[in-house]
């Protein structure tokens, strides 16, 4: 019986899980670094260890610390959140090891999904959609192999890298040319020519399937997150369901995750990652981990994820089956992070002297960070999660609209402009968009101009302000004032 | 007096005369004439043209962060020196680091010879890698001392060219 | 079409309504009196018109202000929200003859239900049940009479109140001393011995069905909420589903409210309460607008009663049908009051000097009142709203619990002490309540003793603290901290 | 120096000493060691054997606002007088008015023959009705003279009692 918990992490993902210890009367124990000593997660937690100085693999990586802390407070179990150790098969026995209970799936199972190589193929084998390609050493039949696969392919160098070795072919006849030069570009690269050709998804859609699994053996899916809107290959905004699949494809594709993840016996909350194109979508990865974006998929689902890691963990069988699961309504998360996206999203630290939450029916607030704290660079600069619900995608637009619209955050830059306009665009209110949206419609982002209210605020905040004097003489009572509002604005 | 106010890429001059709760806020070449009052919150009410406004403030030294419309701004205050007009120039031989973060790599010392695109310097912040490429081709004339792994500020001088 | 609404109405319900609003790119207008101006509701909204002094019947009652207000800021509707004017049948008639949207049912409609007796009658006219009982003058064979409505029932007189002329009789004997001591303290209390017999309910629970119905004549149900927890006759705690009641009396009751809505052609959003006992429920009364705790009810069901409000007052149809709507898991309301429940529940008007509210899965918070606010006594006390959810009672007690402990609102008394009690108590937990909870265990709540942490807080606030020194040299690294935490404290 | 802290119903005799971020707190005849440090989000740490907490206060005249234990607390303080232990009665003929509100009914004027329950004002606040009754027999000798609807602060007195 878990009565006891350490959660291995930080920020957000630390506040989030302590919240579900809370309410399910369990105590909690956190960790932090030298920078972290007043971080919400660990005013927050019931108990608090120091491990050690900013630097991650001197603390919130150091197994050992970690352990330690749990044994001192005769914690019962480890949950790693997300990032850190969170998908480190040899921590994960290493907590097993010394009798405590790791909170996600078996160490193998996520040693064995580490491997990305070896559990495509894994995938392959089990009947689960795969990026198309030849799997050894490019010989014989050339043609006939990328005909197979189908245009337009990539030729890529098997120990390549960083764009070099690589190149998009488009139809047959650019394919010898395209193998020659790319073998070449390969031997000087890397001293090594050997190519392999794979089908070449030029607007992939990133879909995923979140999964819950017990250790009774029973898996079901929580159906698909669409997380296409992302920059430096970081997602930012995600939603649930995906407006670009139908009922018949979500079947597939959500069957598909729970075969990968029974092949694996998969316990605990995991997510099967599809690239999705022209109608098919093809295994990418599988995340052995609760994911940022897991909020979106408890909206529409009604199921408390963190806690049923908790319960699986704990030996408890799911209550539910898969026929429980339903989608309802839409969820929209957006992630508030520290930093510039005007700048190429440059990380921006800085003081919080100010921050108010939006309030209301459908509003979400999953927030690592409080006024008066200092946002170091010592790590990701993710300050907040808001996610909404409401009835259809489009009323969540304008939920996650008037939300952003009403997240006050003073003295450091964040994103929350950026968000706003994507929120606003076209773009994506259509939905029709790839991974390559914010590079498409946002790449030459910058802040509108300021009315004159903002630069007038800038001025007289440091002069002493006049009362506001609430007679009725001091104003023409019947002087309808137009407040102008916030998104009316920024239109 | 009147100051220049940056914000984001762009800069505006402004100045604002204010008498009791009236103010004149002047940008660039518009007037604008207001009311403004602190309300218990903490908040502004200000008035632009019988159009109310809610905002809020906090202020560090040069900086000042306004929520207005919904949006979260950044200024950057410069007071002018009257009759100056001649702004510096960005001087291209001066790389300061953009972030407060970790130094990661330095991968060149004085009297280096670079070409232009070159990464002198990797910092790392929130854990993402930032790379100091050299403005043009040229030969170190200064670097930074600090060690691989320490601490590196906002603004402060990475490195200098001068000409080969 | 609908494009600005303007709000007759102050405090969480008119921010409410505001959200909503901004959520339909509609504009909103707010009014207020003198001790308002500063409010959230005029803060929040496009526009803000001041109508008046504090005194509600100079302003928020007042019908000609409020109808200027909306033809000089050209709004299209006025929403009432709850109180006030929302039940005031010629208001809305003056509304509508003034060529404005009244966003609530038909002025004809509120008059109806208004009247308690005229509603009791139709109603039983058309098969809902309503509290057995004698409705003309007392005669004949009243022991007959007194049989078919079954004991214990209530002697009383019909021109009473106060609890004079009023008699319980529990068996047939003493009906006939009861009836004589009644008459004569109604003849001398009120001048009319005129009686009635109804039956007494002792231990009831009170129910109540959310309704909702278009212009188009689709009255559909959004299922029950159980608020028998009221202090003073008015609610404090709310939730749906009902733990007292089960599919097939859910069915019934849920099928008679709709009836019951059906005979008035009802429109837009309203209430049919109930009492219910002993398996029995029983038409009290219809109210003819938004409740204070409709949030458990868009919690579970999924739908937005106050956009549909606008929606179906602008014409349009409802666009789902009855089966449609389903209740997922389980939602609780507390209502944070400014009253302090040790003291009879007397009002405690103060500054809010500060104030945190609790964040993140499943917690809604409906508030009215914000931090540099001086709450007067002018008004309603009732300053937010907590709404949470989760998959089933337990958990949602749970999750309200840490939610109330999460709530700091400092500057004045609340009840926020006694509602953490309640959600704590067995016999809260069992479900097996009344409308006679309150009176039952909590009549002689007393806040429990403070820990030293209290005291030392207060002593120790008023000194200038050191700041926290976070170097692993200034205390023992590996002393666990026992956070006292919060909801264990308080057992 | 000794105070009193009252809290709902109940009072306790309190001390504290502190030197530096130590503190030793007496409460009636129990002591309590502990420390304490003030966090960047206004909130004060206090460890009390070994227990840690995190409390936030506000103070207004002699009131102290305090949230800990997940309960907000009011706490009313009275410095004590060395060696004073008498304490004043409470005077059973002064009935001030216990709200802020209004003033709805004065059921009574000077001079006026009261019995123990009379009800002799009537207030209104946050729309509930709040009804102050004589504690005693007697004779009115002093009631408010505000008027009907007029506002009434909490502790004015309302009336005055004598022996008949």
């Amino acid at each position: 019986m878990i009565k006891k918990i350490l959660i291995a992490n930080r920020g957000e993902i630390a506040c989030r899980i302590i919240k579900a210890c809370k309410e399910m009367q369990i105590s909690a124990v956190a960790v932090y670094s030298d920078v972290d000593s007043e971080s919400p997660h660990v005013l927050m937690a019931d108990e608090a260890i120091l491990i050690g100085p900013a630097n991650p693999s001197e603390s919130y990586l150091d197994f050992d610390k970690i352990v330690d802390a749990a044994k001192q407070t005769n914690s019962d179990a480890i949950h790693p959140g997300y990032g850190f150790l969170s998908e480190n098969g040899d921590f994960a026995k290493y907590v097993n090891d010394s009798d405590l209970v790791f909170i996600g799936p078996d160490p193998d199972t996520i040693k064995l999904m580490g491997d990305k190589a070896e559990s495509k193929k894994m995938m392959a084998e089990a009947g689960v959609p795969t990026i198309p390609g030849n799997d050894g050493e490019l010989s014989g039949n050339v043609d006939a192999v990328a005909r197979d696969i189908g245009y337009p392919l990539m030729v890529k160098a098997a120990a390549g890298g960083g764009g070099k070795g690589m190149r998009i072919v488009e139809s047959p006849e650019e394919l010898e040319s395209a193998i020659e030069a790319a073998s070449s570009e390969a031997r000087n690269s890397f001293g090594n020519d050997t190519l392999i050709l794979e089908k070449y998804l030029d607007q992939p859609r990133h879909l995923e399937v979140q999964i819950l699994g017990d250790q009774q053996g029973n898996v079901i899916h929580l159906y698909e997150r669409e997380c296409s809107i992302q920059r430096r290959h970081q997602k930012i905004i995600e939603e649930s369901p995906s407006p670009a699949i139908n009922n018949k494809l979500r079947k597939m594709m959500c069957e598909a995750a729970v075969k990968a993840a029974k092949v694996v016996n998969y316990s605990n909350a995991g997510t099967v990652e599809f690239l999705f194109q022209d109608g098919k979508f093809y295994f990418l990865e599988m995340n052995t981990r609760i994911q940022v974006e897991h909020g979106v998929t408890e909206m529409v689902c009604g199921i408390d994820l963190v806690k049923w890691q908790i319960r699986v963990a704990d030996g408890e069988a799911l209550d539910f089956t898969q026929n429980d699961v339903k989608q309802r309504g839409h969820s929209i998360e957006c992630r508030v992070y520290a930093e510039d996206p005007s700048r190429d999203f440059l990380p921006t630290p800085g003081l919080i002297r100010k921050m108010i939450l939006p309030e209301g029916s459908g509003i979400r607030n999953d927030v690592g960070v409080s006024e008066g704290q200092e946002v170091t660079s010592d790590y990701d600069p993710l300050l907040a999660k808001v996610v909404v619900w409401d009835s259809c995608r489009n009323s969540a637009i304008n939920r996650m609209d008037y939300a952003l619209s009403n997240f006050i955050i003073l003295g450091l830059i964040t994103n929350q402009p950026f968000l706003r306009d994507i929120m606003k665009s076209e773009s994506y209110r259509k939905a029709s968009f790839s991974t390559r949206f914010v590079d498409e419609h946002f790449s030459d982002w910058e802040l509108g101009p300021p009315s004159p209210e903002v630069i007038a605020t800038a001025l007289l905040a440091s002069k002493s302000a006049p009362e506001k004097v609430s007679t009725v003489s001091s104003r023409d009572p019947y002087s309808p004032w137009s407040n102008k509002g916030t998104w009316r604005q920024n239109i | 007096m009147a100051e220049t106010v940056t914000i984001g890429s762009k800069s505006y001059s402004v100045n604002i005369r204010r008498s009791g709760s009236s103010f004149r806020l002047q940008i660039d070449d518009r007037d604008y004439d207001g009311e403004f009052s602190r309300l218990n919150n903490g908040s502004l009410e200000i008035i632009i043209d019988g159009r109310r406004s809610i905002t809020y403030s906090e202020k560090k030294l040069d900086d000042s962060y306004v929520f207005a419309d919904g949006i979260n701004y950044v200024l950057r205050r410069q007071s002018q020196k009257v009759g100056s007009v001649v702004q510096d120039e960005p001087r291209e031989d001066l790389v300061m680091s953009p972030i407060t973060g970790k130094l990661l790599d330095r991968k060149g010392e004085n009297g280096s010879s670079v070409r232009e695109g070159d990464v002198i310097i990797v910092l790392e912040a929130m854990k993402m890698e930032h790379r100091l490429r050299s403005p043009r081709d040229g030969i170190i004339s200064r670097i930074t001392s600090i060690e691989i792994g320490g601490q590196v500020k906002e603004g402060e001088i990475m490195f200098e060219l001068e000409d080969e």
